[in-house]
């Protein structure tokens, strides 16, 4: 640390011009993706709201049959369907889309490219989801799980993701950096996969069980290829961004991303384990599901060695509690899954509740807390705005987090109890319906509470797009170009 | 499709996947793509130098008086 | 430099993803290809694919499966739902219905476990008449509240508390093409494995 | 909201490469304290380059070693059959046997319409409890479980009109038996045990047949053949 006087001034210079040159850059990348961000945001948390009511509906259903029960398009399968691509094809393929753009933008270096394609894309993905939940709610449904959005509607999102794609590609295409990271990775690798996937699920080419066999290939890997590179990408840049620290192990980081496309894209027949299909490529299935602990090993290693010694953090900052949140829950979930897609697990598992809490296990207490953290840290860069009430915050991470932790709990054990007197021929199968009432007034509750969560960060959401309630202190990170330009 | 012709298909894209990827794979050690600098460089692409390494970038819980540079690591 | 590296990425992922695609899909449909219908295994009639589309859009699927599981997996047997089933059972299905949720029984072997289309109708119009503590939807929707009914026409029995005042209750076409479909659904029929398995019977040690 | 700052134009690749020193150009104590931390990169290796842990390598190869058995074990014989190894452990010792209880049977294939009570729909399906078609004597219920029943019937003062359907090809001789000494010792019924041999003996009286009408029925009961 003792150079010459002369030569500190020199490099002191040197490094502020440095410092604000970084500075514009990053605001001006920011600034590029600022727009199709907050548009595709704006929408899932818009497609949000709308599938958490019709999940609330649903459930509740489940506890009071004959409520809302005059009408074939309110009734539980219409609105269950709807829930489902609400929440997946809408919330977080929305607000994962506007994750991804912003992203793309800071990881490429580059400000992002082609942004009309993004804005056609984010306008006709919403068209697509209308037109196929009212379909659905008209009854004109696909008929299977996933894929309950009729063809014209898939038609118009499958076109709405490719022209995101192109947008994308266009982006990474012109990068400023030599190096690509690991979020890159799981983005560009789902940008090329889910395209593919959408289209040949869609495409009809199967009858009979070879088109089961199809429908749970997609229906896990619209997982795989889709909703956990998000969560996973999310994961990658955020706690090391907001820890301000590498990420631990870049081997760790290569070891999980090959083998998660090597094995992740095998799985999904477990879902029939003792159904009408041959028997090995079920076991291939398994197989391939237990392999996954190779990759969640890898990540669940990676982020915690790095989280590890800053998760005092956590009280800070709020991206930082929702990612960390949804990180744990990606160990946990992939854990779960492995070993219920085993013989032994899903005899009993199967074809209960207990799969329930499992889906949302990952797609909520993973990807969608992830999204959660993300949406936290990027929208006060890109609206110039502090989230005007902090505790707000507060109240929507314990409402969600409480809200699925009564969800799943309550359907694991209620599933569980269910498999295991479904698999008891003496119980009358009326029985095996009345003892998991209760848990399905838990889950209600659960999802209750989540729903609440919900509906207050919309509106806090809201408040940062008009600019809305006191200003808080400024970080630096929040100044607007104009002001760090200036001497 | 009967059961010979069924393994040989996967047979030979077994041994064609696996030769793909092992070829992959030292490519990838003959470019050096796991050496120490750049993995190093990799990890670190995600920081520059205004927020660089060591500076959390979201405390919006912390007490305002508190100023924005310091370090919450424990 | 840069572009082979993208250029092997996007291969490597490529490959990921087809050899998933082949490996359980298409592999599985290319060795079903061959097998052949049992000859007991009618093909839908019109009147059973319109209920069919109605199970569809009602949602059915998602709290009845469609499959039964062996001896030594589960009590599917010892609780009367029938044989295993076999792909050769779904030769005639799209959309395939095998489900994965039993919040109410398999249905399998439905049109050969209760036979009656009355008790059907009036399981639809509320599930509850016939089976207490039951969590189905009620389907009203898909019948007609009259003064009285028409030619040809057989309205449901009703306990007093739930008829409508001066009213009867007479099922639609599409509350009758439903009960056509679930009483088609009859897989008691004997099936072998047969035709699939040949080839492997004769390689088999 | 949205300035376009740059242009059409990229921005600069900044140098990458880190600085340690604040707005002034001045190390400050926490960044001297974190170049021991974490700005080390000149002297050692740190993050970024962790190796994998050896027992991460260990459990993966292990995984794959158990996964290899498991396809061996599962994996059938890469043929398109169905079930084809499921338990062959169960298998070796031939499928278990279980005596056929009364009550599982009633509860998978009867109480749909003549409910857990017994007591039937009234209306729709007649009561079990104490009906004189039940108890009466044992053949009556046996030829209406084979071969089914249609049209109207009284039970117990009251007239239903509804199917009752046909379980010969569904329930074996055992099964019936054992649901039908079941309903006819539950609920307080008071009707004698029905052997396996009596329902042989029915299924031997009568071809298979349409469902019976409630005359038929009573005609039999009446004039032994």
């Amino acid at each position: 640390m003792s150079r010459p006087p002369a030569e500190r001034q020199v490099s002191r210079t040197i490094a502020a011009d440095q410092r604000l040159s970084d500075e514009l850059t990053r605001i001006g990348i920011d600034d590029s993706a600022a727009s199709p961000t907050v548009l595709f945001l704006a929408s899932g948390v818009a497609w949000l709201l709308i599938g958490s009511l019709m999940g609330l509906i649903a459930s509740v259903k489940l506890d009071l049959p004959d409520w809302l029960g005059g009408a074939g398009p309110i009734t539980f399968g219409r609105l269950r369907p709807v829930h489902l691509n609400a929440v997946t094809y809408g919330w977080i393929s929305l607000a994962g889309s506007g994750m991804i753009v912003w992203l793309m933008g800071r990881l490429c270096r580059t400000h992002i490219r082609w942004t009309a394609l993004l804005f056609l894309s984010a306008i006709l993905w919403n068209i697509g989801l209308f037109l196929g939940s009212a379909l659905v709610i008209l009854g004109y449904s696909g008929g299977m799980e996933w894929l309950e959005f009729p063809l014209p509607a898939a038609a118009v999102i499958a076109l709405a993701f490719i022209l995101f794609a192109l947008s994308m590609f266009r982006t990474f295409a012109a990068r400023q950096v030599e190096h690509v990271y690991v979020s890159l990775w799981y983005i560009l690798a789902s940008l090329t996969w889910f395209p593919l996937l959408y289209v040949i699920a869609n495409a009809g080419l199967y009858q009979g069980v070879g088109e089961a066999a199809m429908n749970w290939w997609y229906g896990h890997n619209a997982i795989t290829v889709w909703f956990t590179p998000i969560g996973l990408a999310g994961a990658y840049y955020f706690i090391p961004k907001v820890i301000g620290r590498p990420i631990y192990s870049y081997y760790l980081g290569l070891l999980g991303f090959w083998s998660f496309a090597l094995f992740y894209n095998w799985n999904g027949l477990h879902h029939l384990v003792g159904g009408p299909l041959p028997t090995w490529a079920i076991s291939v299935s398994i197989v391939a599901s237990l392999m996954m602990f190779v990759p969640v090993l890898a990540v669940a290693v990676n982020h915690h060695m790095t989280a590890l010694g800053h998760l005092s953090m956590i009280r800070y900052s709020p991206t930082l509690r929702f990612v960390v949140f949804g990180a744990m829950s990606y160990t946990a979930t992939s854990f779960q899954g492995s070993l219920e897609a085993t013989r032994s697990v899903q005899e009993v598992a199967h074809f209960t509740h207990y799969t329930v809490g499992h889906a949302h296990l990952g797609m909520y207490a993973f990807v969608t807390m992830v999204l959660f953290g993300a949406v936290y840290y990027i929208m006060p860069r890109i609206a110039k705005w502090e989230w005007p009430y902090p505790n707000l915050i507060k109240v929507h991470f314990w409402l969600s987090a409480a809200g699925i932790a009564i969800y799943f709990l309550s359907l694991t054990l209620g599933g569980w109890l269910q498999g295991l007197a479904m698999n008891t021929p003496s119980i009358p199968f009326i029985d095996t319906v009345n003892l998991t009432k209760p848990y399905l007034w838990g889950r209600a509750v659960g999802g209750t509470l989540m729903t609440i969560g919900h509906c207050v960060f919309a509106y806090h959401f809201l408040l940062v797009i008009h600019r809305a309630g006191p200003k808080r202190f400024a970080p630096v990170w929040f100044r607007k170009a104009e002001e760090v330009a200036a001497p | 499709m009967t059961l010979l012709p069924a393994l040989l298909v996967i047979v030979i894209v077994a041994i064609v996947g696996a030769s793909l990827a092992l070829a992959a794979f030292f490519w990838a050690l003959r470019t050096k793509q796991f050496s120490v600098k750049q993995l190093n460089e990799g990890a670190s692409v995600i920081f520059d130098s205004v927020e660089h390494v060591g500076k959390p970038t979201d405390q919006l819980f912390k007490k305002p008086g508190l100023q924005n540079d310091e370090q919450t690591s424990g | 430099m840069m572009f082979i590296r993208s250029f092997v990425f996007f291969l490597g992922v490529l490959a990921a993803f087809a050899l998933g695609w082949i490996g359980i899909v298409g592999v599985p449909d290319m060795m079903l290809a061959r097998i052949e219908a049992p000859p007991e295994l009618k093909r839908y009639t019109a009147e059973q694919l319109y209920g069919r589309s109605i199970y569809v859009r009602e949602g059915c699927l998602y709290c009845h499966s469609q499959q039964v599981r062996p001896e030594g997996f589960g009590a599917d047997q010892a609780r009367f739902w029938g044989r295993p089933s076999v792909p050769a059972d779904y030769l005639y299905d799209k959309p395939h219905l095998l489900g994965t949720m039993r919040t109410g029984p398999d249905l399998f072997n439905i049109g050969a476990r209760q036979t009656s289309e009355e008790w059907h109708l009036l399981h639809l119009y509320n599930p509850r008449l016939v089976t207490k503590g039951s969590i189905m939807p009620p389907h009203p929707w898909l019948f007609e509240e009259k003064p009285t009914a028409g030619p040809g026409e057989e309205a449901l029995v009703l306990p007093d508390s739930l008829a409508p005042a001066r009213k009867v209750v007479v099922p639609t076409a599409e509350a009758k093409a439903l009960v056509a479909y679930l009483l088609s659904l009859n897989h008691t029929y004997p099936v072998s494995q047969g035709a699939a398995s040949d080839d492997t019977a004769k390689t088999r040690r | 909201m949205t300035q376009q700052k740059q242009g059409d134009s990229p921005p600069p690749t900044p140098p990458r490469g880190k600085d340690f020193t604040d707005e002034r150009g001045e190390e400050t104590d926490v960044q001297r304290i974190h170049m021991n931390v974490v700005g080390r990169e000149k002297e050692e290796p740190g993050e970024g380059f962790e190796p994998t842990p050896w027992w991460v390598w260990t459990a993966s190869v292990l995984l794959l070693f158990i996964m290899g058995f498991y396809l061996g074990r599962y994996g059938g014989s890469f043929s398109a059959v169905a079930h084809e190894v499921e338990d062959p452990g169960v298998a070796a010792s031939g499928p278990v046997k279980t005596e056929v209880k009364g009550d599982v049977v009633f509860a998978g294939v009867c109480q749909a319409c003549h409910q857990a009570s017994g007591l039937g729909i009234p209306g729709q399906y007649p009561p079990l409890v104490a009906s004189e078609w039940l108890l009466q004597d044992g053949e009556t219920p046996i030829r209406i479980l084979l071969y089914g029943l249609q049209g109207e019937i009284g039970v117990k003062g009251k007239t239903f009109d509804n199917k009752m359907p046909q379980f010969h090809d569904k329930l074996s001789s055992d099964e019936i038996a054992a649901v039908l000494t079941h309903v006819r010792s539950a609920w307080g019924n008071k009707g004698g045990a029905v052997t396996a041999a009596q329902v042989d003996s029915v299924r031997k009286q009568h071809a298979v047949r349409a469902p019976w009408s409630a005359a038929e029925l009573e005609a039999l009961r009446k004039k032994p053949p």
